[in-house]
Order: C-alpha cells, then structure tokens, then sequence
C-alpha cells in the first residue's frame, strides 16, 4: 500500500470533515423521512425549506451534488477513494443527499458512459445543479415485459426528429423539464436493432402528460403523449439505431435498485407487529395459523438478507452479481407481497379501511401497492426466465 | 343428493345473470365509489332487486316469503360476486333475516320478515367488537329496566350500518353469561354511526350504544341463549359470503384467462407460456373444489345439516384461500394494466381481502375446521 | 318407464338375489384385502384357496367373469340394466369380483371396440374363463411422457412381423402369457401414424422379462426385451399403422383408473390418524403446524371427492367429464403424495423405519411408491398441459 | 463477518470433495446397503476420514484435535451430504464431541476427545424416547448407588446404536428435576442394543438400560443441570446436520437440471419447458437462502453467538423444507427412471426424510423458532 496515498486520504478526511461540521445545517442531518426531505431540482421545484436550500448551494458549489463526475460538468471530481471517504463521512454525520433527482442517478451515468462531449457539458452540469428535471420514456402501453416491442416512432424530418407515440409509467413526468427517452428510428429492421435513445424537451407542443391512477390511489406515474415532438438530432445520445445498448446498460441499474425495496423503511419486526395487532394467547401468538406464517417469513426475510449480504462478499472475492441481481428482484419483492397480506391480515378490520387521502386506510392502500412491486422493473416471470436460462443455463427452445 | 343445479334454480342463475349485466356490473360499482354516494349502495336498485324477490329468497312463504332454498338463492349471490355488487344482501339477507328467522318468535317473524321481504328495511348484524372476527366475544352490555332493557357498548364493523333500519346486537349480562340477542331500531336515542368506507369501496360503521333503551320485546330468543342463533346464522352467512366469492373467483379467472388468450409479449400470445398455463390450470383445480365445496354446504343449510358448522368453515377457509390466490395472480398475470385503476381486476382483489375477512378468515377458518373436528 | 321392463328386471333381480346367496361361498363375501384375494388367471395362475376356485368357476360357467360382453366369446350378455343390477346386488352382498385382469379391464374393451371376428373368439373367450394373463406393452424407456415416441420395431416377414425393442413399466410381464404392444410399423411417417397394435405370445424364443426394481422395492413392473420376436399377422390389432387410435382409447381408460387411487383403501381419517400418532394437548393437536396442514388437507380431500361427484352428476346431466379426468387424475394423485408426507411426519422415528420385508417400513415403502402417482398415467405436468389446452383452450405456440 | 469462506475452508472443501468423489460416492451406499453390512457404515473408510482429520475438526488442539471451526467443519459435511456418505460423522462427531466439550470436566476431555479425534471410539447420543423428538421429555431413570449410579429406561432411534462404544444418555432423578448425563460404556452389563435399519440405508437403534451400572466418573456436567449442554450440542448437531442437508440438497438439485439440460420429451429437450425452467429457479432462490442461512448459523457456533438456538432453528427449519422440495421435485422430474432403484435420485429423497427429523424437522423448529421469538 502507497503511504502517500494514504495520508493524503487521511488528510482529504479531516478537510471533509471540517466542511460538513461548518456548512451541513443542523436539521439536514436527521434522518430522511418523505420523499420532499431531498431536494430534487426541476425549473419547478421550491426547496421545502431554508436550509435545505443552503446545504444543496453549498453543496452544489463544491461539485458534490455529484461528487465523482468530472469538474467540467459541474461535479466535484474525486476519485473513486476521495468519493468513499465523502461518502462514509456523510454517512457518519447524518447528512443528507443535497440532491436526488433520475438525472443524477440514471440519465447521468448513462451519458458519461455513451454522450459526446457537447451533450455532457450541456445536461450534466444542468443536473448537478439542479435546474433539470429527468423523466423516463421507456415503457408503452402494449409492450410490457417485451420493452424492446416499442412503437414510439422519430422520424427523420432534416435537421430533427419528429417524436410520436405513447409512453407509459413515466415516473414524474408531470414536473418534468426534459426526457430521455427510446424511439423506434427503423421500423425495418428486428426489433432491438430499430431503437435510439433520445433526449426530448418536454416543455413544446404536442407533449402532453396525465398522471396514472394505481389501485392503490394517486402515484407518481403518467402517461405521456407525444405528437410530432421536435427533437434536435444533438440529442440523438450513442449513435442512430444503438439506443438498445443504453437501454440495457440502464436496465440493469434499475433492477438491483429495486430488489432493495422490501429493506428500506420498514424497521419493526413483523413478530412484533404480530404480537401487537393479534395479541398473545398462553405467550403464543392468538391466531395459530397466522404464527407459522409469520415464523416462516421471518425466516424467509432473514434468508433473503443474508443472501444479499454473502453475494455482496462473494463480489468482492471476485464472483460478480451479474444475473443474481434477478434473484434478488424476485425473491425480494414477492417476500414484500407476502408480508403486506400477513399486515393486512393481522390489522383486522381497521386494516382493511379506505379513507378519502392515502394516510386513513395505509396499510390497504400500501398493501394495494406492493402488488406492482413484482411487475415493474422486470416482472417475476422475466425473472424467473433469466435465472433459468443465465444462471442455470437451461436452454431456449 | 345431486350436485347439478335444478331447472328452476338455473332460471333464477340466468335472470340474475341478465339483470346484474344490464342493471349492476363492475362499472357500476365505480360510480358508486367516484360519486362518493353517502349510503354506499344503490336503493334503487336494491328496491328492484327485492322486487324480483332476491330478498325473500330465505324467508318462508308465511312471511311473504319465497322459500326458495340456499342452493337457489346461492346462484344469485355467486352471480353478485361476479359484478361485485355493493348491496345490503349479505348483511340484511343472510344474516338478519337468518336470525329472526332462526331465533326470533312469531310477532318478531311478523313484524320484520315481510318488510325485508319487499326490500323496505335493512338490518344489520351488530356483534364484532375485537379488530379480528370473535363473535363469541362479548362485551356490549344489557341491564333490565322497568319496562325493557338498556345497552351499552361500542360495535364494530357493522355491515352496512350507515344504513340499516335496525341493529341486531349481541350482548352479554354483567356475568357474562351467554349472548343475549336484542333488534333495535336504528334511530334510537343514544345510538351514534360512524361511517366507515373499506377497500371494496363497500361500507361498514362503528355503531356506539349508549343506555340505549329497548323494550321487552326487542328481544330476540331467551335471555343468555342467544349463541345458537347467532353462530347456525353466521355459518349461514359463511356459506352464502362464500357463494358470493365463488362468483368473483369465476370471473376474476375468467377475465385472466381471456387476457392471457389476448396480451401479447415478445411477438406472441402469453397464453402460450408453458409457465402461465400450469399456474392457470392450477387455478382451474383448486376453483373447481370450491364450487363443490359451495354448492355441498348450501345443501347443508336447506337439509338442516348437523354439519353445517363444518361445512361453513371449509368453505369459507378454501374459498378465501383460493380467492385470494387467484385475484393475485390475475392482476400479477395483467401486468401494469393490473396496477391501474382503469382496469377493473383490482376492484376483485379489493373486494377478496374484505370478504375474506368477513365472518371469518381462512386462519380462522382453518382453525376452527380443526376444533370442531377434534385435533 | 316400461312396465314390463321393470317387471322383468325385478325378476331377474330376485333370481340373481337367490343364485348368488346358492352359489357365492361365504369366504367370498369378506372385503379383499390384498391383491391376491381376487383371482387373476393365466397358465400360471393358482387359486388361493378352494372357494375361490369353486366361486371362479361358478361365474365362469354363467358367462359372468365377464356381464357385460356377448355370450359368444364367454360373457353373460347382459344388457346395461342387467349388468347394473347383478353389480347392485353383487355389492349388497359383499361378493368378491371372481377375476380380475389386464385382460378383463384393457384388452377386452379394445377388442370388443377395434378387433376382428377371429381375434374376438380367440382371445376374449380365453380372458372370461381366466386362461390367459394379458400385460400391457407401451412405455419405452426413453419416451416417458411422449408415449407416441417409440422405438420397438415390427418389421414385415411375409406372413408375421418380427418384433425388436425394448418396452418398460410392463406391469407383471413376469407372469404374462401374452402382451398387448404398441410397435412401430413405419419409421418414415410423423410418429403418430406408424405405430400398430398388435398381440404379442410371451412364451416364445425372444422374449426375455426382468422384473423393476422401485424406490420403494419390488414391484409389478418389468422391463421386457424383444429380439425378432414372432408376430404371425393375424394378431394385427385395428389395421395397420392404426395403433395410435387404440392406444388413445386405452389411455383415457387408464387414467381414470389411476384418478381414484388416493380413494381406495385408506378408510381411517387423517386426523385421526395424527391424533393417534402425534398425540393431543390442550385437545389441539401437539405439533401445531402440523394441524394446519393435517386440516388444510381433510378439506382439499373433502373438495376433490365432492368434485368427482358433482362431476359424474353434471355428466349424467349431458356435460361429459372429458378432459375433466386430466383435473382427478393431477389432483388426487398429488394430493395422496401429501397425505403421505403428513402421515410420514407424523409417524416419526419409527415410521422412518425400512424393513427387510415390505411389512416392517410400510409406511415410508408406501410414501416412497407414492411419489410415482404423478408419474404413471400421464405426469401431472401433462395433465396440466390438458387442463390448460383442452379445458381453458389456451393456444399453443 | 464476511460471508465468504476462506481460502483455508476452500482448500479442506476441495479435499473433501476429491477424497469423497473416489472414496465414497452414492454408489457406495448403495453397496453398503445390498451387502446387509452388519455395521451399517464402513469402518475402513471412517479411520481414513479420521486420518485426514475430520473426525477432530471441533476437538480443541489441547484434546489432540484440529481446532478448525465450524464453517470449516460445515464444508466437510455438505461435500458429505453431496455423496451421502453413511458414517459415524454426526452422531459421533456433532453430538457426542460437542456433549463432552462443552459439558465434560477436564478428566472426561482427556480420556474420550483424543481417542474421538483418532477414529478409534464412537460416541452416540441416547435421548429420544418419544416417537419424535422432544429431547428434554426424559424418564429414563438413574438412581445413586454406594459406588455410582444406576441408569434404568429405553431409548429409541439412537444413531449408530449398534456400533458405538459409549453412549451418551439423558436421565432425569425420580421427581424429573431437570436433566442428568451420563457417559456410558456400550458393554456394560445391562444394555441391550436392538439395531433398526432406516429408510436411509443408515442405522439407528433401540437401546434398552435395565439397572445399568456406572461410575462415579460417568457424570457429565452437574447433576439436573445438563439441559444446557444437551441443547447446546443438539442445536450445534441442527446446524452441522443442515451443512449436510445443504450439501444433499445442492447435488439433488444439480443432477435434476443436468438431467432437465438431457432428456428429450415430444422432440425436445424437456429443460425448454418454462413450468420446469420456473420450477427449477424458484429452487435455485430457495437453496440460495439455505445457502446464507447455513453459513451464517454456522459463524454462529464459532463466535459463541446467543442466537444460537434461534439459528439453530431458522436454519434447519427453512433447510428441512427446502430439502423435501428439491428431492421431490428431483424424482417427479426424473419421471418414471426417478422411480427406479437403479437411479440415485431416490437415495437424496430418502436421505432427506431421515435428516429432517433427526434433531427436530421444520414443524418442531418453525414451532420452536416462534416460541424462542416470543410469539
């Protein structure tokens, strides 16, 4: 090991965590609670409060609103040791994200990967700092777990495209500024080989976007509509006909994003949820079917977990995720079905009410919406279907 | 006994099914929601639906009744739970009308039979007070007066108790011994309702009774003896619930296999999926032991079984088992469209979760199948 | 109705009343209980004891091995209505079946349906009066599942074919006079149409037989080897290359056969049985998750022969059972594999226990031969396959 | 802690693996089982295992042991489970080392863990005395006598009963406070041994103590106080016994998708069905759990971890019930050649059912796991 490297990390840690103690406010080192807690950016956005506008200029300044991108567009530059360091410094403060936005976490990465020089220097220092809201234009309404069965057409027109078609579950389309989005630009050709990635300003004509409504109440998703939509070929992002690389790049990304869903938030053990919505009987549990069910998720939760935890080690040992991430999306997310219908079970009557806003009827409503968690981001099925085929290699007919 | 519907019981099937198509489909259900109606159903309809007679299908010809029998009146409730029909029939049908006809005596039978016969009054069970199905479990107070009773105590999970013209609730003396049965009328002083709208966009009240008088004869059966009726009318109620979600289970598969005959992915029908079609077969199976199970226990009920308790608990416990299963799989098999308000799969999963726990979850269900039967 | 037709039927109901109370011996009349407490016939048959020769030969002598079939080839040409009432009676009584064989219950009815005048005097006279044991030749060790998939030749000589191949799962080949075979007459043609049926004499140079061993021990089955086996022609069963249509016709025979399996036998109920073996406290069963299972099963096995029923009611109402046996024969099978897991569990130590003898260990001998239920006569994933394709009419790729 | 074995553990696997592939594969077993050995293991081939060292993998070095651990120790016994070796491995080594480590007093130590550690006794634990396994429900009796004690009663299913040297056995005084353990010679005057065979192939016995005499010495632990070490040592057989199990289960599961990768089925290879594909990686996902449940149970003996008995429990349950899946499933997809005694298949089935009650099967754990968990 490199001592020089060392101390310069051990120095680069005390800088930090001077800087954090001086200019992170109070109140943006307690814990995230709602979605608003983090600043997002957007030409619409407000920030929900003082000091989350203070932290996220600071911040912004420095770079660190994307701490590992290059200086030239806005990020801080650090190297991949320089990045953890302000990671595990941020982490050990309490401080929150300055900012969080798809531009940030999808788009950008994608476009430091597949974007020339000229689309880096205008989009990604416009999510750095803040002024862009991302959407997503993948899904369409027929096309399902078969994403590459899109319809969506850009048609040459000289200088730009003209984009028409529709896109579905489009998260927060309706506060969008701007979208990255997969068009069909060769209907000739098999189907992954006719797509592009393109960038699409959402504030033009024909453009038109209406929100989704789940069966478990309003949701961040839309539909969005474009007719004849201007696109500049500048934003044509990878090459004409290459967008199905990006897709795929960008895909994988999202389903280990997922799979982590069923760990956040929840903290309290399901026993103990048991315990105080069902009620002990002689110490066990008042319902005795209900106890082997919960036994056995228990355990199930535990499992799934570890396996995290072990596959995470065996990466770092040298044996990639790769198609693990599948097992992980799967297992995961049918765990978090169950257990919202254990929830609803053990909640009784009270559980089962439907009030007029999301907070009267919760659990029915949450548990409405740990349906789709098996669907988005690659249904169970074409989970299923890669663990057979890439882990298993079991063949296709 | 035969397990094939009769002539007459496959008319009143196929008139059901006609009227509630034109009269009362899924649609109509989201209307009732979106248009926030305060009573949560349609009195219209329902006055039409007990002019056909559906709500005299189990209230003898004396009071103006049409003795049907519970296998005919299933075919009815199985075609309800098809078009998912908010109506007061479970909780005005199947049970009240059970008790006063099980448990109540000539006057009682008199004075409320025939009004729900016509569809003029609703009356609705009041006896859950724990947040789980207990009905055992009393607490809700009667003390004697100088010209009747008083009762106390707070009620949950009142089927339709926004509406009902009358409560039954079950009460208990100071020493608890035993139920006590009492029908009171709802506009009663010291009565307060507090509506309740639940996932199947159906409601359900908290009805509080506060020294709410009742005369002499409100009550119904002997005082502390009220648990035979109330349980041979709950397992009734089972059985016919578990009519209803055999219907909505029929259809809800229905719709899933007709979407999996027509959604197309990676250039071909999904119909086609080996794995989709065992898990749909699969399906097929376990409806097929429902229907037997349903149509064997409403033969319980028109042979005054002595085992209707069991056969209540099995039904209930596998059809809302397999409700369940099916009304999951059917909006993991639609997809996103399953996920959206717009498409009407998720109004069945809604309605399965209260239904199932209505009078009773599978848990339960399993559980007592396994008392009654000794083990 | 007829009155004259119930009039004789009533006397022909007294008159058999009367003979079988002359003529059935009282040993007779006891439940079997195991396989050889009926006769089987064949050249190597013996009788198990002298009523069972004497009963034989009584039924025999009436044609009634056989009711149903023309007084011509050693039935008791019976009309429906008749047979009905001798099996009425014959039950009321406890009267044992005289014979029982492959050839009364498969051959027989193939014959009387696809055979020849010859074949019909020949074989099915043999088969009333029990001289003859018929087994099935059909499975071939590489074809499982796809039946249609055989291999063993009969290649044309003149005035016989001369069989090779080797069939499998021929249940007691070892003890067969003749075999009834599927063999392929025309390798060129899509399988399904060159395949014959034919009648194979077993005690013949060529023809070797060895017996299967199982998971769970000995067996019925064997493994039967043909070397140029002699087949004159006129054992051409159906015409040539016409096999396929009466091995169809066998199949659905058999699988409905195999259906009700999980209800013979087994009188005592499953909670009972857990009761004596696991034990009560508190009047609950002592293994908790146990009892969910054990009552989760009584009400699947409830459903399933409530289902049977209602099935063979809706079918006397005009809506024949047809595919609907793919349903039984899944269900039944898969739910007797459960039955014996549960009553393994419960049997604990001692019901692990695997004897030299099949008596001492029956119970994990039997739950070993259990599994083979969603094997034999169609695996359960055909089954399913049917469900899907002929009762949902979900189309094929 | 990391979740990786290392590169110690990997090299011991290896060489298990190697020496098991060539020493002792299914075939093996089954040899053993068609020549009615007597012993019921192969003596031969337990002094080799004893040589390379894994008879000592958890002695401590003081006790002639290897001191390795018990992840490492666990590697062992899933390359075990791989080729079904029948031996002395837990009974010996899991349960009987475990009792006199982690109960004996130094004397005990001295005089049976080097000669453990060599191969040259077996060790078998006497407990069970109901039809299923509820260890601390004991009457075998020991009373005082001038010069020891006397141990009366009848233990069933004790592994290797009819070959071990020192049986192991759990008494209770005649008013049942708590648990005694004894160390007994298996030739002492008294025993009678009467060997069972199981559906395994493997042996266990049952073995009958009428007045048996023992000394002094023979006292393991305190007197009433050895519930502790009892469970103790079961809960580290549960989770040694699941490494085992694991390893059964991985190598059922391999051989089925290799044969699903094989068999030809209407023209093709049966792998391409999607119900199997979709079968076969729901199996994967549930082995993967066993997998981390296992290791991590494991890491638990070694750092002396108070979940133990909860991961005793989590992990033989979840790896009890995986098993069942994956060897049914192996023979159902091997199809009419799964049923045959000439494929392997079938020993990982019955192997399955014998390990899954050894030690308590996933109803007792999953009851036990609720219990512990305190609900």
């Amino acid at each position: 090991m490199d001592t020089t490297i060392q101390t310069d990390l051990e120095v680069f840690r005390i800088e930090i965590k001077a800087w954090l103690e001086a200019n992170c406010p109070k109140s943006m080192r307690t814990p995230v609670k709602k979605f608003e807690d983090i600043y997002g950016g957007g030409s619409e956005a407000t920030f929900d409060s003082e000091d989350q506008k203070i932290w996220f200029e600071r911040m912004r300044d420095k770079g660190w609103t994307a701490p590992a991108w290059p200086t030239a567009y806005g990020g801080g530059g650090l190297n991949k040791a320089e990045h953890k360091v302000l990671k595990a410094e941020m982490k050990k403060m309490g401080c929150r994200s300055p900012l969080w936005s798809f531009g940030l976490t999808m788009l950008g990465p994608a476009l430091l990967e597949f974007g020339n020089e000229a689309q880096k220097l205008e989009h990604l220092t416009k999510i750095t700092r803040g002024e862009v809201w991302w959407c997503q234009g993948y899904s369409e309404p027929g096309a399902g777990s078969d994403l590459a069965d899109l319809q969506t057409r850009a048609v040459d027109n000289g200088d730009h495209f003209l984009v028409s078609g529709q896109k579905v579950w489009t998260s927060y389309a309706d506060k969008a500024d701007w979208c990255f989005c997969l068009v069909r630009t060769n209907p000739e050709v098999p189907k992954h080989h006719g797509i592009s990635f393109v960038l699409i300003n959402m504030r033009q004509p024909g453009v038109e976007v209406r929100p989704i409504k789940l069966i478990s109440g309003s949701s961040p998703f839309c539909e969005t509509f474009f007719e004849e939509a201007k696109v500049p070929k500048e934003n044509l992002v990878g090459g004409l006909n290459n967008g199905w690389t990006i897709a795929k790049y960008l895909l994988t990304h999202e389903r280990s994003m997922i799979g982590g869903i069923s760990e956040a938030g929840q903290q309290k053990l399901l026993s103990q949820i048991a315990i105080e919505m069902v009620g002990l009987e002689n110490g066990k549990l008042a319902d005795p079917v209900l106890r082997t069910e919960v036994a056995r998720w228990l355990i199930n939760g535990a499992g799934i977990k570890w396996s995290m935890e072990r596959m995470m080690d065996e990466a770092k040992a040298g044996d990639p995720i790769g198609a693990k991430s599948s097992f992980f999306k799967y297992y995961a997310t049918e765990l978090n079905k169950d257990k919202f219908e254990l929830m609803l079970s053990m909640g009784g009557f009270e559980g089962l009410q439907w009030g007029e806003d999301y907070l009267e009827g919760k659990l029915a409503r949450d548990m409405c919406r740990t349906k789709g968690n098996s669907i988005e981001g690659g249904t169970s099925e074409v989970q299923l279907n890669i663990i057979a085929k890439r882990i298993l290699n079991l063949p296709t007919r | 006994m035969n397990l094939v519907i009769n002539e007459e019981q496959q008319m009143l099937k196929t008139s059901a099914k006609e009227f509630l198509k034109n009269r009362a489909p899924v649609e109509a259900l989201r209307k009732l929601r979106d248009s926030n109606d305060p009573k949560g159903y349609n009195a219209q309809l329902w006055k039409e639906m007990a002019e056909m007679g559906w709500a005299s299908l189990n209230i003898p010809e004396a009071y103006g009744g049409m003795d049907f029998g519970f296998v005919g009146f299933g075919q009815v409730l199985e075609e309800m739970g098809r078009t998912l029909v908010a109506s007061p029939m479970v909780s005005t049908c199947l049970v009240g009308t059970s008790i006063i006809n099980f448990g109540g005596n000539t006057m009682q039978k008199e004075n409320y039979l025939p009004r729900i016969a016509e569809g003029s009054i609703l009356v609705s069970l009041a006896s859950e007070e724990s947040n789980a199905h207990r009905p055992l479990k009393v607490s809700t107070q009667f003390s004697k007066t100088d010209d009747g009773y008083s009762i106390s105590g707070k009620k949950i999970f009142v089927l339709d108790g926004n509406v009902a013209d009358y409560f039954i609730v079950t009460t208990t003396d100071g020493d608890k011994n035993g139920i006590t049965l009492f029908i009171v009328d709802a506009k009663s002083e010291g009565i307060t309702v507090e509506k309740k709208i639940m996932m199947d966009s159906r409601n359900a009240a908290v009805v509080t009774f506060d020294n709410v008088k009742v005369s002499e004869t409100g009550m119904i059966g002997e005082e502390g003896k009220g648990d035979k009726t109330l349980e041979k009318a709950l397992d009734i109620a089972r059985i016919g619930l578990s009519a209803e979600m055999l219907g909505s289970m029929q259809e809800a598969f229905d719709r899933t296999v007709a979407y999996l005959k027509e959604r197309k992915q990676f250039g071909v029908v999904i119909g086609t999926f080996q794995a989709l079609q065992h898990r749909a077969a699969d399906m097929y199976c376990e409806i097929q032991l429902c229907k037997s199970l349903v149509i064997k226990a409403l033969q319980a009920i028109d042979t005054n079984s002595p085992m209707l308790p069991y056969m209540a608990s099995m039904t209930k416990s596998k059809v809302g088992e397999t409700l369940q299963l099916v009304t999951n799989e059917g909006i993991q098999l639609f997809g996103g469209i399953g996920m959206t308000d717009d498409e009407e799969i998720g109004f069945f999963m809604k309605r399965a979760r209260v239904a199932q726990q209505t009078f009773g979850d599978y848990n339960y269900h399993l559980d007592r199948f396994a008392t009654l039967s000794g083990f």
